[in-house]
């Protein structure tokens, strides 16, 4: 393979030149129990096919979960941990596996799109595809969602891929953004009425046909990529060896993959996801849980309106459990999976001051993606795939959102 | 006897004005002070035998848990409607349902419940229907006692049967489908008010959260002039005094020179603004009370869709 | 392409059937074969360009993610629909439609949805009314094609401008309101058909879980029979024999002899069983579209509730 | 970016540290020369799209071939040279590009197939998918097409990009592959008799469902890839410096692109390809080319029997030009874009020996496409990726053909 070896960003895992490692067999332990997990993933999936209600759609969703959970762990796909190293750390390096999912996912998007809808300018929206409303409520939910990320460590897929890695802060920041969804479901109806109905749902093909979108889609990513070129560390040198097993294992399960491979795996899952169940989003199942709750409780009624009606990362009325379910499920199983085979599973606990900051941040998010109809898996990256124009929005109000949060050190609490 | 609103001298001023209106009301006129009563009027003549006390609330169970000494209880659902078919009660049953709460054809009838008295509001149009003489609501209704901190009983009262007659249904009170839509076809002059909020006036949404009842089209009937009903009370819940009412609606083009058709969702809040064009500023008005529950679920009738929002089953 | 199946002999036995059958159809009489086809029949003829083939499903994006080859998508909501108003779509809509989706005033048109042909059903009745020639609906749906393994494609079709013309609405094949009411009233004879669940049609509730659109009235149109829709078809989705639907029909006196009207909530699973009266059995049939959001939410109209459940808002 | 810079094979560009190149302004004029080559592509695209019977199809064949062309170019994803550093020069490092590009197809083709046909076991072919008959026929095809591709120094697809960077022999050998079809259509009509009738076209999902079909698929390639690490050279060591704009440049328009990447790149095209209009093909304009000719002189009649019914890369009857040929034509332009880009285009000129080993190779190779509905491109990748056994039967025969073609040093005439 003429591939060359990326680097370690994790010194404590053998660094830059790091040979010497765990012994064989206890990296064959590890690949065993990390096999464990995948089998147990496909049999649920062939569980699943087989189940009336669920279908093809819930085990290829299981798939795409996986999928998932093993490129965000293994490549550290952590919004909020990429923008920290960009913020703080004056480090661009990680930034580009946004930048490249965002370019594939265009592409993956357009050739899609071309086939659901040949004709973009007819005024018709592609099915399912996250399109959503621009208002200064899709603003404000990024900025929430933004330093709910600073707070509470990470933002929703995140937290979910982390779980798998044993972070304990993780499962009550999951909690928190069910409670801040109910809230955003208390507060949709007047920001509907005020703000969100009039909203236009903007899309860029719509103007420029699918050419022109891609275009300008992969000219602003394009932009951005050179300006970020200027905080890019040197690179490393790399090891002069013979391509071994043991480099092999390491690269694929230890070492941190690099940022474009990543981030163009991302794209295309999304891509793919799109192509055969809907758009990649990680809170459909988390809102639907808590809209179910909520609506039980009487505290919400059975019609949120508008909220139906639209296209995005939503909960689904009169349902417990979703495709979107068994995607958030094998997100984590995949993760887990993934650091078990690579010796990086670790459970850490957590403090009452920590836990306090994780649910809180978790809230504020919850509030946030409920309000901009999905997080920064639905409305940024899908969105941003999809060409739409809330996308681009929700993405810089989180950016600034973070900015805040870490000029404020919240992170740091 | 202490009146803190200067009840008489508004109804006074009240008559004038519309006596010195240049509109000739078409249904008998009828003043402020004989539409509404206050709540220390109200408290005053709790004793009175000729005033009997009703309440119509929305939310079942407020009236066990605590009333007006001597109301009685009137389910909307039940005892207001023909539960099998949708229409009013029938002037058998309301006959009886004000026999049995001891009215007699000379009582003065007050009303009231719970939300802005909506409920109480289509009772009064129900009884006004039914010919009943002298039928009032409680200004503010049951927030509004509770909010001055009046006395509340709970045990129900048991009155002597009275001798109320009801009359035949009065149609010059109440629209029907057809007649709604000869005018939005032109061929009867009328004014319809639409007295749902704004969003549901222009098609934005079907129905509030958590409504049940709704169309399967948006929008609202072609022509129809938007008036939500809170523009007729103030804060506290009270009504509006005439000359804002008045002038509320004038600055809209209705005046009363015209019949006035007013419509909500299913009827009740409709007949709220009834009440204050009708029994308070004296207006020809009557109530659609099939309203858009009716009107926008039948088939191939004219609607007019501003938002454009379409039904896709939710 | 090899088909295993033994397509033309099954075909060959139910055109046998359907004509052994000893009922004399009132209207033009149509055989099963006329107005159903088997998936093995249309999949031998995806490439006959005197086929087209349209998908009408309820749930939104799953044609987009798979549709039988060379079918066009018809949103039942914007397509068939008027929008804005309450009413099938106008005969002009449906021209143009047909025309773009590539279809001749000679051409074979197949319907095809999800949920056991629901809408498809409804699209067929309304291109019925229309005048479209030759309408058949596809043997158990989507939902059968897809079990029986068979081939879908993704990308929509770009077929040539058709030459359909639409004719006049067909008032035979569509009731309104009016004349369900001389039915009810015996001044016309007719029977009602209510393809309900038996729980809305008693009365007991007032629509299925998850489904907004109800009427503030439980019950039935008085003298309807209830033949729940489901009972159309046979586990697998596909119709029953003419023989069992004959037989189903007669059990409870409908056997051709009178007109008759079939009703449910917002008219499309009405659609399924007049396909099967009108079209399979060759019986005079319409829809009546309005259906019980209509009917049931309409003032002064005679129910029957013999559950007698109460609206009180929920 | 962390991704390491990968060593050029070409120490004429520099070679493993080459900072230094060629100046600024050289740079510049030859970015503006490829890019005028990518705005014609753009316009012929537009104008395809409005041109009555060509339309999307059309020009999205235009944009795949286009793509073709430069990830081929820039990845020398040329099937004998990639077989001869395996053969001659025991490197087995460019032939993981061969096993990523069937790997990624692979997968792709089954999430395809899944929408195209749920169930696979019906008995059922997908659509279009180039699983072609196996019987000695598609050897002795195979073979032949190997041996021509030792001839004349690559197979078809690599003439056809090599033509774009200015080889000189590319034209001749296609030109030869033209009169090889011509013998392959006057053949056909007894092999097919004898033999391709009664061919089953085996397709492992019919027997093993789509999972088991990627299982099976996936572990012979890793079994392969295993087997071929014995072959990997040392990796180089590569420089430590800040990234720049011109080692971007570099690394996109000079350095032959990673075998992996190339490899993904190629898998990606072809699922894309199959999703949107056809199987990967390049043979079919070619062979469609060659039997009108053929037709219209009456040396084959109008119905090739059983040849119409078979899907694979075949020629269609009645057209001059088809789809095929916007991809064939755009996979040159995008060769020669992307090579004026990186400074790499050079005329090279023909000697009567070396032309006239093109020629003969090309017939060989022409013979061998037609009679195995397809070359390196349709047969093997295409078919491959849509687990057809036929692509690894044919993919055998090259190989072997190939093999013998370097023993009897055909390559060196």
């Amino acid at each position: 393979m003429t591939v060359a070896v990326p680097p370690s960003d994790d010194p404590a895992q053998g660094g830059v030149v790091g040979i010497s490692g765990p012994s064989t067999r206890v990296v064959a332990q590890r690949l065993a129990a990390g096999g464990l997990v995948a089998v147990v993933l496909v049999v649920v999936a062939g569980l699943l096919v087989g189940t009336p209600g669920q279908g093809v759609p819930a085990a290829t969703s299981l798939a795409i979960g996986a999928a998932l959970g093993v490129v965000f762990a293994r490549g550290r796909f952590c919004f909020f941990c990429i923008l920290r190293d960009l913020i703080e750390h004056r480090d661009s390096a990680p930034t580009y596996a946004i930048l490249a999912a965002l370019a594939v996912g265009g592409v993956g998007y357009a050739v899609v799109f071309g086939m659901f809808l040949p004709d973009p300018s007819t005024g018709r929206l592609p099915a399912q595809a996250f399109i959503g409303p621009v208002s200064w409520v899709l603003v404000a939910g990024g900025l929430c969602f933004g330093v709910g990320m600073a707070l509470s460590g990470g933002c929703i897929s995140a937290l979910l891929y982390r779980m798998g890695e044993g972070y304990g802060r993780a499962p009550i920041g999951l909690l928190g953004a069910l409670v801040g969804f109910g809230l955003g479901f208390l507060s949709w109806q007047p920001l509907y009425l005020a703000t969100i109905v009039r909203a236009p749902e903007m899309w860029l093909p719509a103007e420029l046909g699918y050419v022109g979108a891609l275009v300008v889609h992969l000219g602003a990513l394009g932009v951005l990529a050179l300006l970020l070129m200027r905080w890019l560390p040197p690179t490393r040198p790399t090891e002069t060896a013979r391509p071994t097993l043991g480099a092999v294992y390491r690269r694929v399960f230890v070492w941190r993959w690099p940022a474009l491979v990543t981030g163009a795996l991302v794209g295309l899952i999304g891509a793919v996801a799109y192509l055969r169940v809907a758009p990649l989003g990680v809170t459909q199942q988390l809102g639907t849980l808590s809209r179910s709750v909520m609506t039980d409780a009487g505290l919400i009624g059975d019609r949120l309106n508008g909220l139906d009606a639209f296209s995005g990362c939503v909960a689904v009325v009169g349902e417990l459990l979703v495709d979107n379910g068994w995607l958030v499920g094998a997100m984590v199983l995949g993760s887990f999976g993934v650091s078990i085979a690579g010796g990086r599973f670790r459970i850490t606990g957590v403090t009452l001051r920590n836990g306090t900051t994780a649910l809180l941040g978790g809230v504020l998010m919850g509030w946030g993606a409920m309000v901009a109809l999905g997080c920064t898996v639905g409305t940024l990256l899908s969105g941003i795939s999809a060409f739409a124009i809330a996308g681009w929005v929700f993405g810089a109000a989180v950016v600034a959102g973070v900015w805040l949060g870490i000029r404020l050190r919240l992170h740091t609490i | 006897m202490i009146l803190r609103r200067p009840a008489t001298i508004v109804a006074t001023l009240a008559l004038c004005l519309t006596a010195a209106a240049p509109v000739a009301a078409q249904s008998p006129a009828a003043s402020a002070s004989d539409a509404v009563v206050s709540a220390d009027w109200l408290e005053q003549h709790l004793d009175d035998p000729s005033v009997r006390v009703l309440e119509v609330s929305v939310v079942p169970g407020v009236y066990d848990r605590g009333h007006i000494p001597g109301a009685v209880n009137v389910a909307w659902h039940t005892d207001l409607v023909d539960p099998v078919r949708r229409d009013i009660a029938s002037g058998e049953s309301i006959q009886s349902l004000l026999r049995a709460a001891g009215v007699n054809d000379d009582s003065t009838i007050v009303l009231y419940g719970d939300n802005n008295n909506w409920f109480a509001a289509w009772g009064a149009w129900v009884l006004d229907v039914y010919g009943a003489d002298d039928v009032r609501l409680l200004d503010g209704g049951r927030v509004k006692w509770e909010a001055d901190g009046r006395p509340l009983e709970v045990a129900p009262p048991t009155p002597a049967e009275g001798s109320f007659t009801a009359a035949e249904a009065d149609g010059d009170l109440r629209a029907f489908l057809p007649e709604v839509l000869a005018v939005v076809e032109g061929s009867d002059q009328a004014q319809l008010v639409d007295i749902r909020g704004p969003a549901e006036f222009s098609g934005e949404i079907f129905a509030p959260e958590g409504v049940q009842e709704l169309s399967i089209r948006a929008g609202h009937i072609p022509g129809a002039i938007n008036v939500p009903w809170g523009q007729n009370v103030t804060e506290d819940g009270t009504f509006k005094s005439p000359d804002d009412l008045r002038a509320l609606y004038a600055a809209v083009g209705i005046d009363g020179s015209q019949p006035i058709i007013t419509y909500c969702r299913i009827g009740e809040r409709a007949s709220l603004t009834w009440f204050v064009l009708h029994r308070i500023l004296g207006y020809d008005a009557q109530v659609y009370d099939g309203s858009w529950t009716e009107y926008g679920n039948s088939v191939g009738l004219p609607v007019e869709n501003p938002a454009g929002t379409v039904w896709g089953g939710q």
